[in-house]
């Protein structure tokens, strides 16, 4: 069994444009970008190129919903934002081709935000 | 500049076997541009890791999608298998790539029959299932489903294959590589397939790799990635590599899927003559804990499995990121400026997987 | 095996399906199965066809296109639940997106177990759809139906 | 000729005898096996013990100690077969045939007999 070496990055949202620009220059290939969230918003954006693989972890509280979009660098990025705006609830600033939350229409609204075993779902909730 | 408008195509349209949705904005018979939409299988199967242990999570994520379902359950468990340390038998692990490469064979003959379909050549779809069937039969006959094969599980694989089934089951698939044979030389040799496919819907190389593609939609455009190289299961120990076409249009993908067949045959031979006896499976000790990314190659692509466990039975996070999802962009990109008929081939050459991309 | 006394058409349509039994369904078309051989026609649209085929645990999203369909089909239709996904959900009934069934959407006449189905039992699932179509018909005829569709109350 | 490609393939495939199963009318024998329909074989021998339906992933299988019975939703069995393996008392089997649709929706029931009390001498 092959365990491949995987490298992390951990960096601010803020500086994640200029990152990603960089390693857009670089020639790395896009591979995934991963949402998650539980007691904060994590964003993983893995990246691959010749063989080595980076991901970036981006992390940054539940309250504050915003993250800079990728699209300028890499506009293949535009599905896995979109995906991530409908099943997440988070605001994506600079999207090139945004459906603006149609991209999934679900039975729930943002059904990956609340986490189990919390049941209910924030009052509130995030608004479209 | 002729008027614009905008034809919807889809979800249910006679050349798709399965929904998804576009809108074509149109300029004459011209494609400006297509905007899809997507949500039609988005069943939510990456949330129910929270809920299920991650043991049964095997059987959900196989069936992720029905076509490629053997790699995905088989991914699963190598992203698992990684968090646990586990190192399962050799046995297994031949095992899994004579059932993944069999699977590929089975999804590609699939695909040249629809895309045979999506030109109108029905004669040539027909020939493609009516081999693609002796196909299933020995899935059938090893696993013990013709599609969804049910065989992975975390630690190993659930049934053996005995070595006289495995000896009928080689010489069945020489037999079934001599009838292929016959199917692969009027896909690239006869001249209606050309005309439909020479030329169109071209992706070039540079395009191909910043839009993310994966898969033969990116080796027919000149790349060799092959998730594969990263020697996974046994793939280290056999003889191959990345098959590539430079053309980067509808021919060259169908070249690619082509011989990826014939290499998929001579891997399960090496597979089956370098397997050795012992046992299928180990025992799984405790929970995962810890993330890891398992990428692996899908029949249409690079997959990649990311999975983070904190110690208890349910997962707290399990994400796929399936080869369709990443070859939307570079689709969008290659339906820009082709013509209205072409659109069906176009978007079945990068042999769409709607059920895979929405999970 | 009794002769039909129509050949009927049938529009597959996947509400959500792994596609593992769509493929199937596709499988019942080419030569190893080939349903042609009873008249059955694979059509792309619901105004021709007699058997709605359905795969797949239909989402929300799917749950109106379903109903289209269904309500675009001339009387008498029959609708075949193919796929354990179809029945009742499968291994996805407790996902959040999914509504578990076609019978929460449509009435359906006849179910076909198996995960993926098999082509033999999809087959079994049509021939037993086709006795029910003869017997709405015969129903229709009696009351002096049309065959129009419904129109919703 | 690139035009005549398929000719081969055709003139071979009119001279031989038709690939299709003429299915109704012959069955095919599934190969050994294969996972067909999950069928409960012996009742008799059944503790009762509820693994089947714990491990069940579709919770397809409902086992109720009390009234001696084990049930069967046939609409949400995947056969994986998951079952079959944990059974202590190999109670249940995986037929090679497939289930044939139905109708009317019913839930499978397979109730044990009580055991003749007295009539043990052991």
């Amino acid at each position: 069994m092959m365990i491949e070496e995987q490298f992390w990055e951990t960096l601010d949202r803020a500086a994640l444009p200029a990152r990603v620009g960089t390693l857009a220059k670089e020639g790395w290939r896009l591979v995934q970008i991963c949402g998650s969230c539980h007691e904060a918003f994590e964003i993983l954006y893995s990246f691959d190129k010749d063989d080595r693989f980076l991901s970036l972890r981006v992390a940054f509280s539940k309250d504050d919903p915003v993250l800079p979009s990728i699209t300028e660098s890499y506009f293949g990025a535009f599905s896995y934002e979109n995906e991530m705006q409908d099943l997440f609830g988070l605001k994506l600033t600079g999207l090139k081709l945004n459906f603006n939350g149609n991209f999934y229409r679900l039975a729930k609204k943002n059904p990956f935000l609340d986490t189990p075993p919390a049941v209910a779902p924030a009052p509130g909730g995030v608004s479209s | 500049m002729g008027q614009r408008t905008i034809i919807p195509f889809g979800p249910q349209h006679p050349v798709l076997p399965e929904p998804i949705h576009l809108d074509l904005v149109m300029e004459d018979e011209k494609v400006v541009e297509a905007i899809p939409s997507i949500g039609f299988i988005h069943r939510g199967l990456e949330k129910m890791a929270e809920k299920k242990d991650f043991q049964e999570m095997a059987y959900i994520a196989e069936r992720i999608c029905g076509i490629c379902s053997f790699i995905h359950s088989m991914g699963y468990c190598q992203a698992i298998e990684a968090l646990l340390k586990l190192e399962i038998p050799k046995r297994a692990e031949y095992l899994r790539v004579i059932w993944s490469e069999m699977s590929r064979i089975h999804s590609h003959l699939l695909w040249l029959g629809l895309t045979a379909d999506a030109f109108g050549f029905e004669s040539l779809f027909m020939h493609s299932w009516r081999v693609r069937e002796k196909l299933l039969d020995l899935i059938e006959e090893t696993s013990g489903g013709r599609v969804i094969f049910g065989v992975c599980k975390v630690g190993g694989v659930r049934r053996d294959v005995d070595a006289e089934t495995l000896r009928r089951a080689l010489e069945a698939l020489a037999a079934l590589e001599a009838e292929y044979r016959e199917i692969a030389g009027v896909f690239s040799r006869d001249a209606s397939v050309k005309r439909r496919m020479t030329g169109i819907g071209v992706l070039p190389k540079e395009d191909a790799r910043a839009l993310g593609a994966v898969g033969p939609t990116l080796r027919g455009s000149g790349v060799a990635w092959d998730a594969r190289r990263l020697q996974y299961a046994v793939y280290g120990e056999l003889d191959w590599a990345p098959i590539t076409e430079e053309a980067g249009d509808c021919q060259a993908r169908c070249l690619v899927r082509i011989r990826e067949i014939f290499q998929s045959f001579d891997l399960i031979r090496q597979a089956a003559g370098k397997i050795s006896d012992g046992p299928v499976a180990v025992k799984v000790p405790g929970n995962p804990r810890g993330e890891y990314f398992a990428r692996l190659e899908q029949p249409r692509g690079e997959v990649v499995y990311y999975v983070k466990g904190n110690g208890t039975k349910n997962l707290q996070r399990f994400r796929v990121r399936t080869p369709t999802f990443a070859n939307l962009p570079p689709l969008l990109k290659i339906l820009q400026g082709c013509e209205l008929s072409d659109v069906p081939v176009i978007v079945l050459t990068i042999d769409p997987c709607i059920s895979c991309a929405e999970r | 095996m009794a002769f039909f006394k129509k050949s009927p058409w049938l529009l597959h349509y996947d509400a959500s399906s792994c596609n593992g039994c769509d493929i199937e369904v596709l499988a019942c078309l080419t030569p190893i199965y080939d349903v042609e051989r009873f008249g059955i026609v694979n059509t792309g649209n619901p105004k021709h066809a007699d058997i709605l085929l359905i795969t797949g645990a239909v989402n929300v999203q799917n749950e109106e296109i379903v109903r289209n369909l269904y309500g675009q089909m001339p009387d008498p239709k029959v609708v075949v639940a193919a796929g354990a996904c179809a029945m009742s959900g499968g291994v996805f009934q407790d996902s959040y997106n999914v509504l578990g069934g076609i019978d929460k959407v449509i009435p359906v006449d006849v179910y076909v177990p198996g995960c993926a189905v098999r082509p033999e039992a999809i087959i079994d699932g049509v021939v037993q759809s086709l006795a029910i179509l003869e017997r709405k018909a015969a129903e229709l005829k009696r009351r002096g139906g049309s065959g129009e569709p419904e129109k919703p109350s | 000729m690139p035009h005549l490609v398929i000719a081969k393939l055709l003139t071979k495939s009119a001279a031989r005898k038709p690939s299709t199963r003429l299915y109704p009318a012959e069955k095919r024998a599934p190969p050994k096996g294969a996972r067909g329909r999950l069928v409960m074989k012996q009742i008799e021998t059944c503790v009762f013990c509820g693994v089947c339906g714990k491990k069940c992933p579709t919770r397809a299988i409902a086992v109720k100690r009390t009234d001696k019975t084990w049930e069967l939703d046939r609409l949400k069995c995947i056969v994986c077969g998951e079952c079959v393996e944990i059974c202590p008392k190999d109670c249940l089997a995986m037929e090679g045939e497939h289930a044939t649709a139905f109708v009317a929706k019913k839930i499978e029931t397979h109730v044990q007999k009580p055991k003749p009390a007295a009539s043990d001498p052991t």
